[in-house]
């Protein structure tokens, strides 16, 4: 059963749609992200849920009670601001104990509760200064042990990680999921970042101009993209516009410009009946051209315009008949530019979106 | 006061007068400007009220030369030597004018211009029967209708004296007059130190009665047109507007013309017909009408009682130190 | 390089109030503490102290300054708030409103009050019409009539100054403060009010000393009642007493810097880092 | 505004009532025709507005008022401005001593301020009393244009004025145009305080007025110690018309907002 | 030749320290990253190149003059802020053109240059808005344009992409690093994302407690951490502190609680002299347990304790003898919590440090 629910809701600014006949269900207990190109609505959304804003249209339902028009300090939601928004005034300390404060707890209890906190948020000794004295990392843990000690019956997240680094990432977003499991506090988290969304969420929301495109579970957002939007926003960079499409049992046959290629019939995917291919630049094989004059099934033959060193890879950009290609290859070989190659397609790497 | 003598044209001098501000839409076309006209003279005005004008001839850094002055505030500057005697020989007016405005702080010092009746005003129809003396207002019927003007106002040591007269004692008795004025504190809503006040409370019907000086009396009938002005019995006070010449000024001979100039019965016919100051010199002739609203005529004159200001200066400062402490709770 | 900045700023003003204010004033303050002959002494202020009829006005008067500026203080707070949230031409209105009360003359304004709240004034004619009241209520001429005076008479710097300081506050605050559960009283008191900690100062302080100094409107709308001012005015202008107005003067500047110092300590408590 | 505000508003109407309930009262008190400032009125004219054009003290204090109260104000933002920016932006020692330096003006009675203005800066400095009013007016304008000014500026978020010095602002250019426009009421409401208490102020002109120089408000009690009709009414009328034709101007030409933060 | 040069420079809040002894020298026209945990001190570096700070000691020379105490306008370099510091009372287009108005341009320049780098951060559009009307991700795109718009001779950015989606920010960084290269302009610039900094930078600067560990080429950072700190900042999650190392000839034996393991002796490894080993979760090996009793060669047993699913991979807690490990491993097999499986660490990919 669904803890709480946005139905039709509209809302917009100066009569322009931020969100329009937006749906939102999420069940108690999880954790939803939202995930979404810069100026989508999900800042919107999620203050629409907090009740910052009135949506022009549609009701928001908690708990099946309409909570559309209750005010925002009966909703016990915690909400993790993007900019932070850390009282100025108010000592780290105090900045937690806020929420604390107001629902009168005991002084030990606010000092243990406190603490504990800032622990997890790694900020332990911190709990003297003022806002205005830590780096913008800093102040977003804060922002975030403000919003968690209060233990809200909804948590809000407003990229609260952004300026946080990688290894400091992985260990708040581990320590944001075991509190938000353990106390079974009902999420939904705004970032930007895939893998943290992946890694966190048990349901991740791909919003594009004020609406869901797709709502399931991290697997399948990561393998079965529904739309050439959502495709393209989880990294299927490469896109095939197939000049037909041939469904066979087990298998698709697909063809471009007389090129041919074949795909596995996912069972998941059989719904679909897209006759766009998508494919990640990881998953596409290059290999040198080995000087047999045909090229293999699901391959093309491709020359290495541009070359970049990502770190843990290198990435092309590959020329081929049907267009370009781009393309992540672990360090191990690399291509010169200029550099002759072949382009594999495996078999069950492509998905076909509409 | 000192006349410029630039650009080698030679300008007319200039005098200073100090005063109220009063009627400034009479004096200027009515007396000032025939004046510099006769004397090739330009006459400034400093205006202000009694005490703030008179302190800033104190710090001796003002160009005033003549200056009017209740005849309270003027005894201060005299006693502080700011004032220039004044040979009244050389002000022949001085002749013409009532015996009690020769010489109100002393025959070396300026004359009043004006004298002014402090008696009292009501409204008879807020009150069961009329007043005629100062004791009416002591009245138990009084209680919290009137107000009573400041000690530090020009009129205030005239109605302590007036207490003192009230509480039976002939001569002045200070401890009688403030055991007096004691027993009137609850009759008073408040004191008034601007006549303003004055008016608008009694127009507002927050009094019914007051002590007030007649010149203002035309006031009061505006908004309550029943209302009553009357002498009391035991007398009311002359309240002396004098003028006199200051010491620091340049222009003594011709300040000595102006006061001789203002005494004179055309001045003092002109103002006394446009209800600007009741007359002093004898020679001006007024019709009940013209009378009408002033302090007017030999009979009035002298039943008005008049105070030594010397003495009522000595004794001011203790006066208001009581005043502040026994009267005000 | 920053210091440099700094003296630059500041040298200006500094050096002017130098010149044309603090030397007149300490030179006058200074003979407080000499003798007619010229030796130093206290005497002056001794006798002060020991006067019951001074320190009664005294009180008096911190009376009356302390609740206009709490008045004061309680109806601009929540007014200047609405207004600092309202949208831009709406509050250039409400703004000029404020300050046009500021541009009667006092002895207008007091008439004004003579009319709301005399004996036969609207306040009084309204509640004897309800029945509510046999006699007339006496405010006018009384302490009461003298606050009510002063708030018409500050209210509007109060407003003023803390409407630049709202607005300057970002609403996320306010928002981040809702949801972790204050109501708007709480948004109000933890956070709206610490944060206008600065113009709640020297809004304070303006009315505070205003009142603690005003002169007209004591004088006319209160009633035998005598304030600090009266009673300054009186040696000053009346008595010439300069010794003794510079006396009563130098006492009452420090019994303001005394409040000020207790309000900066109050604000210090609410706002730290304001 | 939402519904929640409801009370606020209502608040805020009542306020206002208080704060201008009585300016009503007075501006029709100043339509009386009779000689005595009366309430409610009996009579209807004009005449005390057509009185104020003839009573020749009142045009000449009037311009020396406006003058000293503009200039005066002037002189006093050259001199605060700079000093309320160094109060609020930098941390520097003896930050407290300063700030109490410079409300000191107010902390004195007036007219002792007036009285010590008279004596030294009249008197000892020699100035000429126009000079004198202008410089005791400064100096009473001075306190109100620092605090109020650096109390808008506390909350002012001082990285965008990094932000445009990095983009080539010099420090005075970043100041007139990203520090002063997010100010402006601020500024705006310094200003107006200042102007209204230099404007009415009696206490420290009363000193520094001489022979032909007089300001507006001196003019006006100078007028009711002696008359009491309607005139002083009419003028505070005339005075706030005057002040909403000038905002109108302002409007016309740079929009209301002009007066706000955006 | 270096352009500008950080000469032992110290800073310190309330006695603090926050930097101390710091040397940077950057070269004309390279980019290079500062990259380092939350409060180490990268805004204060930048800072104090731009001239908002100064320092307590040392020296700032720019084209080897001392700029140390030049003031902020008259250096010409952009800023980018951390929390945009966009101006409130400006609409986008006049922010953007602030500095170009200051430059003298002429209003038509000025017309078409802001035009221009508004395409270049997709805000076409957007240009009459003022910074309130803006969502986090599109302020953040204003004040790179801002910075970038007036071509300045030293480019700053605090984390200008991090309230970015993925595509956008790839997108955003491939132009940054484009127009850095056009113009040729010095560009110092702080992410917490490792990949960002890594394909933008020619220089990457590992800073910690207000100090540069390493500062070297992206591949050699990536590659050949020097300090231990280095090595887990960049993923190298696992270490293993050995009790042995002995290095032949090619090759270092390395021991550890009576498991030995063996690594090439790469060329430019070959200054280290230290004995902690460490490894990327990506490049340890897991496999299932073969029934041998042996184990092999740079092998451990291990058992499955945690799993969690990241998207492109599964990442595994393992629990050996010699402590617990993290690998990752693409989705395909997936192994259940608890199973024992074998761990082995490739000969090629261990690194060692101090
Ligand atoms: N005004 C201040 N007073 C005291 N300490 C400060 C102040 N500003 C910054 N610090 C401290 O200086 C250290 C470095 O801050 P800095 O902002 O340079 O960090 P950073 O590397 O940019 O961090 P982040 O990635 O979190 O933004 C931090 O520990 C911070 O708490
Ligand atoms: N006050 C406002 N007035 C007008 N438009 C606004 C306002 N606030 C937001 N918008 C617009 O609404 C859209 C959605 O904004 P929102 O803040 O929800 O985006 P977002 O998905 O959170 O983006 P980001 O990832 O950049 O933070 C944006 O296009 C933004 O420009
Ligand atoms: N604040 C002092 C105001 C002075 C007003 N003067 C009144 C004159 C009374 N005679
Ligand atoms: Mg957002
Ligand atoms: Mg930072």
């Amino acid at each position: 059963m669904a803890l709480f629910t946005l139905q039709d809701i509209s809302v917009a600014y100066n009569k322009q749609n931020i969100l329009k006949d937006f749906n939102l269900e999420i069940e108690k207990g999880k954790l939803v992200s939202l995930l979404g190109p810069s100026g989508c609505g999900k800042t919107t959304t999620l203050r629409l849920i907090a009740g910052f804003l009135q949506a022009n249209e549609g009701k928001f339902l908690f708990k099946e009670k309409d909570y559309t028009k209750v005010p925002v300090n009966k909703r016990n939601f915690g909400f993790v601001f993007q900019n932070y928004a850390l009282f100025p005034h108010l000592s780290i300390f105090d900045n937690i104990a806020f929420g604390l404060r107001l629902r009168k707890n005991s002084k030990s209890e606010i000092e243990k509760k406190v603490m504990n906190v800032l622990e997890i948020v790694n900020l332990k000794g911190f709990e003297k200064r003022y806002p205005q004295e830590l780096s913008g990392g800093q102040k977003q843990r804060v922002a975030i042990a403000r919003a968690l000690v209060i233990e809200p019956d909804i948590l809000l997240f407003d990229e609260p990680l952004s300026n946080l680094d990688a290894n400091l990432r992985v260990n708040m977003r581990v320590e944001i999921r075991r509190i938000q499991q353990e106390l079974g506090i009902t999420t939904v988290y705004v970032s930007h970042d895939q893998e943290e969304c992946f890694s966190i969420s048990d349901q991740v929301a791909i919003m594009n101009k004020g609406i869901i495109e797709q709502l399931s579970d991290p697997a399948t957002i990561y393998k079965y993209p529904e739309t050439k939007f959502v495709a393209d926003f989880i990294g299927f960079k490469n896109f095939i516009d197939f000049d037909k499409r041939t469904d066979h049992d087990g298998k698709i046959e697909l063809n471009k410009s007389g090129y041919s290629f074949v795909l596995h019939k996912d069972p998941q995917m059989s719904n679909s009946t897209g006759k766009i291919g998508a494919i990640r630049p990881d998953d596409l094989l290059i290999r040198e051209k080995d000087n047999m004059g045909a090229v293999q099934e699901n391959s093309l033959p491709g020359r290495v315009k541009v070359s970049t060193y990502l770190g843990r890879s290198y990435q092309y950009v590959v020329e081929t008949p049907i267009g370009d290609f781009t393309v992540n290859k672990e360090m191990a070989e690399s291509y010169r530019t200029g550099q002759e190659i072949i382009l594999e397609i495996p078999r069950n790497q492509m998905v076909l979106v509409d | 006061a000192c006349s410029s003598k630039d650009n080698g044209k030679e300008k007319p001098a200039k005098l200073v007068v100090s005063t109220w501000g009063f009627a400034d839409d009479f004096f200027r076309p009515e007396v000032y400007e025939p004046f510099e006209k006769k004397h090739n003279v330009e006459i400034v005005v400093d205006s202000g009220n009694n005490a703030d004008r008179l302190n800033k001839v104190r710090q001796a850094n003002s160009d005033v030369d003549v200056i009017y002055l209740s005849d309270y505030y003027a005894q201060q500057g005299i006693d502080e030597g700011l004032f220039e005697k004044v040979d009244h020989s050389k002000i022949p007016n001085i002749d013409n004018i009532y015996d009690k405005a020769k010489a109100p702080n002393g025959a070396e010092y300026g004359p009043a211009y004006t004298i002014a009746q402090f008696g009292i005003a009501y409204n008879p129809d807020e009150l069961s029967k009329p007043i005629t003396s100062w004791k009416d207002l002591w009245s138990k019927d009084m209680a919290g209708k009137i107000t009573i003007p400041s000690i530090t106002s020009t009129t205030g040591p005239m109605f302590l004296d007036a207490a003192s007269k009230v509480s039976g004692s002939e001569e002045f008795n200070e401890d009688k007059a403030f055991d007096q004025m004691k027993k009137i504190m609850p009759n008073a809503v408040k004191e008034y130190g601007q006549t303003s006040e004055f008016v608008n409370m009694f127009s507002q019907g927050e009094i019914v009665a007051g002590p007030i000086m007649e010149m203002y009396f035309g006031d009061l009938q505006e908004a309550v047109p029943n209302a009553k002005f009357i002498s009391p019995q035991e007398g009311g006070y002359a309240v002396m507007n004098t003028v006199n010449i200051v010491k620091a000024s340049d222009q003594k001979e011709l300040a000595g013309e102006f006061m001789n100039y203002i005494l004179s019965k055309e001045v003092q016919g002109k103002s006394a017909k446009a209800k600007v100051d009741s007359p002093v010199n004898t020679e001006v002739k007024l019709s009940e009408t013209e009378a009408k609203g002033l302090t007017y005529g030999d009979d009035v004159i002298d039943s008005l009682r008049v105070l030594d200001m010397k003495f009522v200066n000595e004794n001011s400062k203790q006066w208001i130190d009581r005043w502040n402490r026994e009267l005000t709770h | 390089m920053k210091k440099r900045y700094l003296y630059l700023l500041l040298l200006p003003g500094v050096l002017f109030l130098t010149i044309f204010m603090i030397i007149p004033i300490l030179m006058t303050i200074g003979t407080t503490f000499f003798h007619e002959g010229g030796g130093f002494s206290v005497q002056g202020y001794l006798d002060f102290f020991q006067d019951r009829y001074f320190i009664e006005i005294l009180l008096t008067t911190l009376r009356v300054s302390l609740f206009t500026t709490i008045i004061c203080i309680l109806l601009g707070f929540p007014a200047a708030y609405y207004i600092s949230k309202l949208k831009q031409r709406k509050k250039a209105i409400m703004l000029l409103l404020t300050i046009f009360p500021l541009l009667t003359s006092p002895v207008v304004r007091s008439f004004s009050w003579m009319v709301i709240i005399g004996k036969n004034g609207v306040v009084n004619k309204l509640l004897m019409g309800m029945g509510l009241i046999e006699k007339p209520l006496d405010i006018l001429y009384t302490p009461t009539a003298i606050i009510i005076g002063l708030v018409h008479l500050f209210l509007p710097l109060i407003i003023v100054t803390l409407v630049g300081v709202m607005e300057n506050i970002e609403t996320d605050l306010l928002k981040a403060a809702e949801s972790l559960g204050a109501s708007r009283l709480a948004v109000f008191s933890k956070v709206i009010i610490p944060l206008s900690v600065p113009g709640l100062v020297i809004g304070s302080i303006l009315v505070f000393i205003g009142s603690f100094t005003a002169y007209t409107t004591p004088a006319l709308l209160g009633g035998k009642q005598r304030v600090i001012s009266t009673f300054l005015y009186q040696n000053a202008i009346t008595l010439n007493e300069w010794q003794v107005a510079s006396i009563v003067a130098t006492i009452m500047i420090a019994v303001t810097v005394l409040i000020i110092s207790i309000m900066n300590g109050l604000a210090k408590k609410l706002n730290p880092k304001g | 505004m939402q519904e929640k505000n409801r009370g606020l508003a209502l608040f805020t109407f009542l306020v206002f009532l208080f704060l201008l309930g009585p300016l009503l009262i007075i501006s029709v008190t100043s339509f009386e025709g009779g000689n005595i400032l009366k309430f409610p009125p009996e009579e209807f004219s004009f005449r005390w507005y057509e009185n104020i054009f003839n009573v020749d003290m009142f045009l000449v204090a009037f311009k020396t008022s406006i003058l000293v109260s503009l200039g005066g104000n002037l002189l006093a933002l050259l001199l605060g401005v700079p000093a309320a920016y160094a109060l609020s932006r930098f941390d520097f020692k003896g930050k407290s001593v300063i700030n109490a330096f410079f409300v000191s003006p107010i902390l004195i009675p007036g007219i002792v301020l007036g009285f010590a203005f008279l004596r030294y800066i009249v008197g000892t400095y020699q100035l000429p009393i126009y000079a004198a009013l202008f410089v005791g007016h400064t100096v009473i304008m001075l306190p109100f244009i620092i605090r109020v000014i650096s109390s808008s500026l506390s909350n002012f978020d001082f990285s965008i004025e990094e932000a445009a010095e990095s983009l080539g602002a010099s420090k005075l250019g970043t100041f007139f145009t990203v520090v002063l426009p997010n100010i402006k009421s601020g500024i705006l409401a310094a200003v107006m305080i200042a102007f209204l208490e230099s404007f009415n102020n009696v206490d420290i002109s009363v000193y520094m007025t001489g022979p032909g120089v007089s300001t507006f408000p001196i003019q006006m009690l100078t007028y009711v110690e002696n008359y009491f009709d309607p005139t002083i009414s009419a003028i505070s009328v005339l005075l706030m018309f005057i002040t909403a034709f000038f905002m109108f101007i302002v409007e016309r030409l740079m929009g209301l907002s002009y007066f706000t933060k955006r």
